[in-house]
């Protein structure tokens, strides 16, 4: 029993934050401006207990296991989570529905926790729709607005057909291997065209929810429409908990698939970081420029799962670290703008720095960061990525994406020509920080410098994979 | 004749791509909600199928059933209530008026 | 031994000049500039005589020959083993004759100049730009290394171009200094791949050592360098031709000469040392320095400077007889005289009495110097007095210049060969050379040297005489006599020079190979010579001694001939052709064009097909979530197709 | 001497200046940084040749090694050799004036000043680093300061000229990633310049190798056909911008064609030398025709530099010692020929406010100072002896002749007849600018200030020192060049 409680820490300290809420809601309920507080520190728990008491094991027959490498990536979610909770500080206040969104948040991590944890695809399919349907329900908080509707629909019907095909597949490997343990899996899989047709069915599911390119279309639809905390947190947790699954099923379970997946990953990671890249060339709109340029980080992180080794592991765990910094400090800086002035269009950001300097550099920064732009993290983020996939050997596919690299520097620099550069008779005006959101924006610039010059955080990280 | 693997696979394949079929040329959300489910119930079949025939000795295909159909009606309910809300707004269940974020 | 201190002094005081005047000049010694760069000009001059003396009285001979010593060397820039740039001093009698003209004339220029440019703005930077001309000048001449060499002969371009364009808000000035710049550079060009060549073949760049292996038969550096060939001529030739090619254009050789008469913009003093007793001989230098390949081993190159310098004598000549501005008239008889040098080293040999055309040569250079310079200091006076350049302007005033009048009597004199004035001895010499190893050129020259006197006198005749001065309109002020002592006393001093320098015995000094050569005196050889020199000056006597129509007769009845030459026979023409219309229109805006157009085209082509792409496809994201499960589906099942069936 | 201090420096300097709230502290915390580090980087040469002459025979000295990402074997690791320390002191000097040329700069002033150190500190970074990775990382820290220093305190069409400059030169580092990788993954998974050197890398990952890491490198140093950036780049640049951007950023792209490219592939090297030549030939001659028909005094400047840049690679083109040495004497040369330049051509355009060469004239007569210093600039751009120009320039071709085949000799004459060329459009800028009459609304214009006087005599005492003395220079490079001559001369 004790072992229970070791073990599946994580998610029982979501369920006790989840039931807690819970609690207080039913019973008198707290104002927006307590709760909110009182969630901050309670996530803030949450994130710091993540680094006790941790333990390497399996419960329930295999269904659920764990060990030091889903620990910490649980703990990177959690960091997430804590950010976004004081970095959309603003918009929580006004949230009409504060401890219903939380809960329905924490429940889509607890089932992204799940998720990660699962050793069992009826587990797996169980936690990731529990990681999908809150977030839909999320994505139409904006209750009066018909863009959220219409994200919230586009969101629950694709990912409900996305989970069809993903369940057919699963069934269908079910039917060729007759087992759904992920640990019984792999010796089972004789790349016979049922298995690969199950595989790719499968494959899709994990495509379809890390929005790869052409599984990707409702992102961009999703986060514009989306207040931008969802956005966030699917851009963000949602991506970063889905990666770590992926990496870990293909290298796992699907080890002896690995020609196939190799190749399908290539072509896709291609077309995803182009696609992305073109389309958002284009974006006029903030949050659906960093949807698509979100989707071409993601071209970039299949470009490290390509590598099949522990050294790939790390550095998408240490890219999605990195990018839960970067992206989270550039949705809060968009997140401040479009919720004091209601402004989520490029062409308003012109001469954002006369008036917000703060802003304009945390925005700066992190988009460097994505862009990958020394001496920010990202730039050593993305590189291990690169690195990682060169270890194959295909440097052409290396090639390729350091041209992307160039494609997606263009767009950053037109956010930041906008901020810097451009004149505006009637810039953003002033926008006052509440002091929570500041400490939020500061960690994250913080954390965009340092982690990446810091380098015992990547050694750690891959000492943890190992 | 008893109903072989092959027959309820030819159904349940059948069933999936009317289901997919339905989804996608369906203009009411509701009959697009109601294709998905056409869809999971053709995994059913398969799952059911498959443990009766091939893996008879273990029972994981009939749990999976079970967990499916009850996800499907969790998921019914959230997108129900998008829907819902979407009406209550803007007096329509049309999947063409959910086209205005694009390109 | 020589004192080596003492040269480098002779070298540095001048750079000191340049430096003090340059930093300091403009703010604080704005009346005493002058005064002190003379000062150490002349202590510069006084050294110069000093190691002169030195040399060829004490130490420099041993055995009867005249040493080439190295008091002093410095590794500047090492290359390799063998190639080094070499700071150094190279002592022999060419240098230290250099030393003493150089040092001289320049002393003079600098208290001609106390007078000439008395009251003028930029007064210090005038005497800064001298200094370093003076100081670029000595280390040329004292160079121990071909690229020791090479780098005073660039910095001897530069104050010469600065000092052309000293007058820069005058266009024609900024022009004249860039074609001067421009015009040498391109020699220099050959100069440098001649050095290139050279040091490339004997390994070295240091002058004793290169002449030595070039020269001597058996030595391997020079079998590979006659070995070699490109297009039929031996690699040695080419290098040779080349590094004359940069002495061509530095003395204004024929067909370089183009920058010589436009130098005229800077202020006379300035041509008198710079275009006329010293920089312009710098390539006749350049060939005596380098005479022993030239005459051992390049025989070929020596033929053309010997044509090059005869064609450029009797061309510059013949143009100098129409000119109607006194200062190209002088410089076309600069570039003339220089031509006879050239061609009496073109024609000499290497050693003994075969070698007199180097003596000869190396005889008219000291003598030119002296008459040269005070033809341009006279000139200067002149010009002075009337503030024009121009003939036209002149006439009868040998009452109001009477000092000048007689020094620049002496000048022409002196220039047209008639004895006993220096010109006379170092001509005849050169005449007789040229009437020794080659006859073509003797004739050349002998013609040359009648156009000559007729030219010098046309001039002469022109300032002095002719019509009477008339004190012209509004500068009535400008009636400041001669201009005083400080620039009467140079005239003076450079007419002596101009008369005695003739009785040197030059040969005893300077000759081909250091051994003493005694020129004997032909009496009957000198007659043509000195007839048509007479001859000349009658011509011009006649023509010129008064006001009359006379010359513009002659000139209508030579009409074509007369507009040639005044024209200077379109060779600028020529020129301007080839760098406007060709270097800027057909390689300059081409260049120009495709740089902005295909280079900046593609790139910004680049980044608009990315542009127009994402335009194009962004039809895709049509906003219809059926749409999309569509395009799932087809990924879905693609991928399935292709991994199932295609690759494996 | 801890080379870390070179890096810490300019970074805690930006740190302090970023901290700072008034213009006057900013500008005199920057200068003082700039300064020390200039301290610095004379110490530096100071104890770098005295431990030469103390028969240090190491290949790098002050070398340190420290573990920064374990798993992938890349190390902080420092060390200097003779290059290094050139190409250091170089960015000392650049530093130094262009923190006084910007000293008027009112526009964003601790913005401006934190970018120009945060540039310094990657130049500085790159050159001392002997860890590809770590030289990565500092190469492009170099790039993105600049992007937003042409952007925001630029002239002209700013933003477009930024945009390429950035751009450009990102793809030209991409080029040195994937070559970088390559070199990894084939050279026995390390990043470290002097283990690489000392393995034998395969020949075909030499030739595919080589091509990815000059061209990149190549398009910072303006590498025919990639130098569009060059002239739009520089000229749209605030003056300090131009000044770095020249000076500094066009040489880290020569230093890493012959530290990285060069040396660590010397097959390769021989493999593409006449490809590299013949670019480089086009460059020089074709910088310098595109550069006559220019008549904006920056475009000039900014071409000519394509053309003398043209000259750092013939020289490591010809892989001859000799030629090798000239090319590192260039960069440092026409590093602070090109910053005197922009600097001169700053203090006109402040006055004048037009860089239009047809608009000027004859103001040698109002800024005798800044003129003059136009004079020496031009002649050294144009190779004038006893100026640093001339020195490199020589060295390079004196290098170049030692190669006997006509293919060679073609191309060192055609960059021969570059320095006529240079003659021509230098003469022709100056003579319009400085000399003629002077227009009648030129003449109340006032003369440099003295951080103007100050930054372009520290540049000038540069420019001379080389000139003058050029041996010291040869001796701190040469020994250099001719240990990356023994890696070629050693390769088949």
């Amino acid at each position: 029993m004790n072992e229970f409680f070791t073990l599946m820490k994580p998610e029982l300290l979501i369920m006790a934050i989840l039931f807690l809420l819970l609690f207080i809601k039913i019973s008198k309920g707290l104002a927006n401006d307590k709760l909110l507080q009182f969630i901050q520190v309670l996530l803030l728990i949450n994130f710091v207990a993540g680094f006790f008491l941790n333990a390497e094991g399996k419960l329930f027959d295999s269904m659920y296991q764990t060990n030091a490498m889903i620990v910490l990536q649980k703990n990177i979610l959690n960091l997430g989570m804590f950010f976004i909770s004081l970095l959309f500080t603003d918009w929580f206040r006004k949230c009409e529905h504060l401890s219903e969104f939380f809960m329905l948040m924490l429940s889509a991590l607890l089932g992204m926790f799940y998720m990660m944890s699962s050793g069992n695809l009826l587990m797996f399919y169980l936690s990731l729709e529990l990681a999908t349907i809150p977030v839909a329900a999320m994505s139409n908080f904006n209750l009066d607005k018909k863009v959220s509707s219409e994200a919230a629909i586009k969101m629950i019907l694709s990912s409900a057909f996305s989970s069809g095909i993903l369940l057919f597949g699963i069934s269908l490997l079910y039917g060729a291997t007759g087992t759904l343990s992920f640990t019984e899996m792999p010796a089972l899989l004789t790349s016979s065209p049922l298995q690969i047709l199950a595989f790719v069915c499968l494959f899709t599911a994990f495509a379809f929810k890390m929005s790869v390119v052409p599984f990707h279309f409702w992102t961009a639809d999703v986060y514009e429409g989306s207040p931008v905390v969802v956005t966030s947190f699917l851009s963000v947790i949602s991506k970063g908990a889905i990666a770590f699954v992926f990496v870990s099923t293909l290298f796992k379970v699907f080890q002896p698939l690995h020609d196939i997946w190799y190749n399908m990953i290539m072509v896709l990671s291609v077309m995803t970081m182009l696609i992305g890249n073109l389309f958002a060339l284009r974006q006029q709109n903030i949050k659906r420029f960093l949807a698509f340029s979100s989707i071409a980080q993601v071209g970039f992180i299949l470009v490290g799962m390509s590598s099949n080794s522990t050294q790939g592991t790390a550095s998408i765990i240490y890219f999605i670290c990195i990018y839960i910094f970067s992206n989270l400090a550039a949705f809060g800086v968009a997140d401040l703008i479009s919720f004091f002035t209601g402004k989520e269009n490029v062409d308003d950001y012109k001469g954002l720095y006369q008036t917000n300097p703060l802003l304009s550099w945390v925005l700066a920064l992190s988009l460097f960061s994505l862009a990958g732009i020394p001496p920010t993290a990202g730039f050593f983020g993305k590189l291990f990525l690169l690195s990682a996939g060169a270890t194959t050997g295909n440097y052409i596919f290396i090639g390729i994406a350091a041209v992307n690299m160039i494609i997606s520097l263009y767009y950053y620099l037109r956010i930041i020509r906008a901020v810097f550069m451009d004149k505006n008779e009637t810039p953003v005006e002033k926008i006052s920080i509440n002091p929570y959101t500041k400490i939020g924006l500061y960690i994250c610039s913080a954390g965009i410098v340092l982690i990446g010059l810091l380098s015992w955080v990547y050694d750690y990280i891959e000492s943890v994979v190992n | 004749m008893e109903p072989g693997l092959y027959h309820l696979l030819f159904i349940s394949a059948a069933l999936f791509f009317i289901g997919v079929y339905g989804f996608l040329t369906r203009r009411n959300l509701i009959a697009m909600l109601m294709s998905i489910e056409l869809i999971l119930n053709s995994v059913n079949l398969n799952f059911i199928a498959f443990n009766k025939y091939v893996w008879a000795d273990k029972l994981d295909g009939l749990f999976f059933t079970i967990f499916v159909i009850a996800i499907a009606a969790a998921e019914a309910a959230v997108a129900i209530a998008i829907i819902i809300n979407l009406t209550k707004n803007f007096q329509s269940i049309d999947v063409e008026e959910t086209e205005e974020m694009k390109y | 031994m020589p004192n080596a201190t003492y040269i480098m002094l002779i070298v540095l005081l001048p750079l000191l000049s340049f430096l003090i005047m340059g930093l300091f000049g403009r703010t604080y010694l704005k009346n005493t500039a002058g005064i002190i760069s003379t000062c150490l000009s002349f202590i510069s001059t006084c050294l110069a005589f000093y190691t002169a003396y030195g040399y060829f009285f004490e130490y420099g001979k041993i055995n009867g020959v005249y040493q080439k010593l190295i008091p002093f060397n410095y590794l500047w820039l090492a290359f390799s083993e063998g190639l080094s740039i070499n700071m150094g001093i190279l002592l022999d009698p060419i240098t230290a004759m250099m030393l003493v003209v150089v040092t001289l004339i320049s002393l003079m220029v600098h208290i001609y100049s106390l007078g000439y440019l008395k009251g003028e703005e930029r007064f210090p930077t005038y005497y800064a730009f001298l200094g370093l001309f003076t100081f670029s000048m000595l280390g040329l001449v004292v160079a121990s290394n071909i690229f020791q060499i090479y780098i005073f002969w660039e910095l001897v371009g530069v104050s010469s171009f600065l000092l052309i364009g000293y007058y820069y808000e005058k266009p024609s000035a900024v022009a004249a200094c860039k074609k001067a710049f421009i015009v040498t550079r391109f020699a220099d060009l050959g100069f440098l791949i001649g050095i290139l060549v050279l040091s490339f073949y004997a390994g070295t760049l240091d002058f004793n050592t290169l002449i030595q292996r070039l020269t001597s038969p058996e030595s391997n550096e020079l079998k590979s360098a006659l070995a070699a060939s490109f297009l039929g001529i031996s690699a040695l030739t080419w290098g040779m031709i080349l590094v004359f090619v940069g002495g061509a254009g530095k003395s204004a050789m024929f067909p370089l000469h183009i920058w010589l008469p436009d130098a005229m913009e800077g202020p006379t003093p300035v041509s008198a040392l710079i275009h006329a007793a010293t920089m312009v001989v710098a390539g006749v230098f350049l060939v005596a320095r380098l005479f022993p390949i030239f005459a051992i081993s390049a025989p070929d190159a020596l033929e053309i400077v010997a044509y090059v310098g005869a064609i450029s004598a009797l061309f510059a000549a013949i143009i100098a007889c129409t000119q109607t501005d006194i200062k190209r008239v002088l410089a076309f008889s600069t570039m003339s005289q220089i031509g006879f040098m050239m061609f009496a080293l073109g024609v000499s040999k290497y050693g003994g009495e075969e070698g007199l055309g180097y003596t000869a040569s190396m005889f008219h250079l000291f003598t030119h110097a002296l008459f040269k310079a005070l033809l341009f200091l006279g000139a200067g006076a002149v010009i002075h007095f009337v503030h024009s350049n121009n003939m036209k302007d002149m006439g009868g005033l040998r009452k109001q210049l009477p000092i000048t009048h007689f020094t620049f009597l002496i000048a022409c004199l002196a220039i047209s060969g008639v004895p006993p004035f220096a010109g006379f001895f170092s001509k005849e010499e050169i005449l007789l050379a040229a009437f020794q190893h080659n006859q073509t050129i003797y004739w050349m020259a002998l013609i040359t040297s009648g156009l000559t006197a007729f030219y010098m006198f046309r001039l002469y005749f022109s300032i002095f005489w002719n019509k009477s001065y008339h004190p012209n309109h509004q500068d009535e002020h400008g009636h400041h006599g001669e201009g005083g002592f400080v620039m009467m006393m140079p005239l003076v001093l450079l007419s002596v020079g101009a008369c005695l320098a003739g009785f040197i015995p030059f040969g005893k000094f300077v000759s081909s190979d250091g051994t003493a050569l005694v020129s004997e005196f032909h009496l009957q050889f000198s007659i043509a010579p000195v007839a048509l020199g007479l001859t000349g000056i009658f011509t011009a006597l006649f023509l010129y001694k008064t006001e009359n129509d006379k010359p513009d007769k002659m000139a209508s009845s030579l009409r074509a001939l007369y507009q040639i030459a005044y024209h200077k026979f379109y060779i600028d023409e020529i020129y301007l052709f080839i760098t406007q219309k060709i270097l800027f229109n057909c390689i300059g805006k081409p260049a120009a064009w495709f740089d902005k157009n295909v280079v900046d085209g593609l790139v910004n082509a680049t980044g608009n097909t990315t542009q127009v792409l994402s335009e194009k496809i962004k039809k895709i994201q049509s906003g219809k979530v059926q749409e999309y499960a569509v395009y799932f589906l087809v990924g879905v099942f693609g991928l399935a197709m292709v991994f199932i069936y295609m690759w494996k | 001497m801890n080379l870390l201090l070179l890096i810490l420096i300019p970074l805690l300097t930006a740190v302090a200046v970023f901290m700072m709230q008034n213009n006057n502290q900013v500008r005199w915390i920057a200068f003082f940084g700039s300064a020390i580090q200039l301290i610095l980087s004379l110490g530096l040469y100071v104890v770098y040749t005295n431990a030469r002459n103390h028969g240090d025979t190491a290949q790098m000295l002050f070398e340190q090694n420290m573990p920064l990402f374990k798993s992938w074997n890349i190390n902080l690791h420092l060390g200097v050799d003779g290059i290094s320390v050139a190409m250091i002191m170089l960015t000392a000097f650049v530093v130094v004036a262009g923190v006084l040329m910007s000293w008027k700069m009112e526009k964003m002033t601790k913005e401006f000043y934190f970018l120009l150190i945060l540039l310094s500190m990657g130049a500085y970074g790159f050159f001392i680093s002997l860890d590809l990775f770590v030289l990565f990382f500092f190469l492009e820290i170099a790039v993105i300061p600049k992007y937003l220093l042409i952007g925001v305190w630029g002239s002209g069409k700013k933003e477009y000229s930024a945009n390429k400059l950035a751009l450009m030169l990102m793809t030209g580092s991409a080029l040195v990633l994937v070559g970088m990788f390559i070199l990894y993954f084939g050279g026995g998974k390390s990043f470290d310049i002097l283990q690489l050197a000392q393995t034998t890398i395969p020949t075909w990952t030499q030739h595919i190798c080589f091509p990815l890491l000059f061209v990149g490198f190549g398009v910072f140093t303006a590498l025919f056909p990639f130098h569009t950036w060059v002239p739009d780049g520089h000229s749209s640049a605030p003056t300090a911008g131009s000044m770095f951007l020249a000076g500094i950023s066009m040489k880290l792209g020569g230093y890493g064609c012959l530290r990285v490219a060069t040396y660590l592939l010397p097959e390769g090297a021989k493999e593409y030398a006449n490809i590299i030549l013949l670019l480089s030939a086009i460059a020089i001659l074709y910088g310098a025709f595109a550069t006559m028909m220019q008549k904006d005094l920056k475009y000039i400047n900014a071409y000519s530099s394509i053309s003398h840049c043209g000259f750092v690679l013939l020289g490591i083109g010809m892989l001859t010692k000799v030629a090798i040495t000239g090319a590192i004497m260039q960069m440092v040369s026409h590093g602070l020929m090109t910053a005197l330049f922009f600097a001169v051509i700053g203090i006109i355009y402040e006055r004048t406010h037009t860089r239009q060469v047809n608009e000027m004239g004859g103001l040698l007569k109002v800024m005798p100072f800044t003129i003059t210093l136009l004079f020496i600039v031009g002649l050294c751009s144009l190779g004038l002896p006893g100026l640093s120009g001339f020195v490199a320039e020589m060295t390079i071709f004196v290098g170049s002749w030692e190669n006997p085949d006509t293919f060679h000799r073609i191309v060192t004459v055609a960059g021969c007849m570059s320095i006529v060329v240079t003659a021509v459009y230098i003469l022709r800028a100056i003579g319009r600018t400085a000399m003629g009459p002077l227009k009648e609304e030129y003449n109340n214009l006032s003369d440099a200030a003295w951080p103007e006087k100050l930054a372009t005599i520290i540049l000038l005492v540069g420019i001379i020192a080389i000139g003058v003395a050029p041996f010291w220079l040869n001796d701190l490079v040469s020994p250099g060049a001719e240990l990356i001559m023994q890696k070629i001369q050693m390769a088949k």
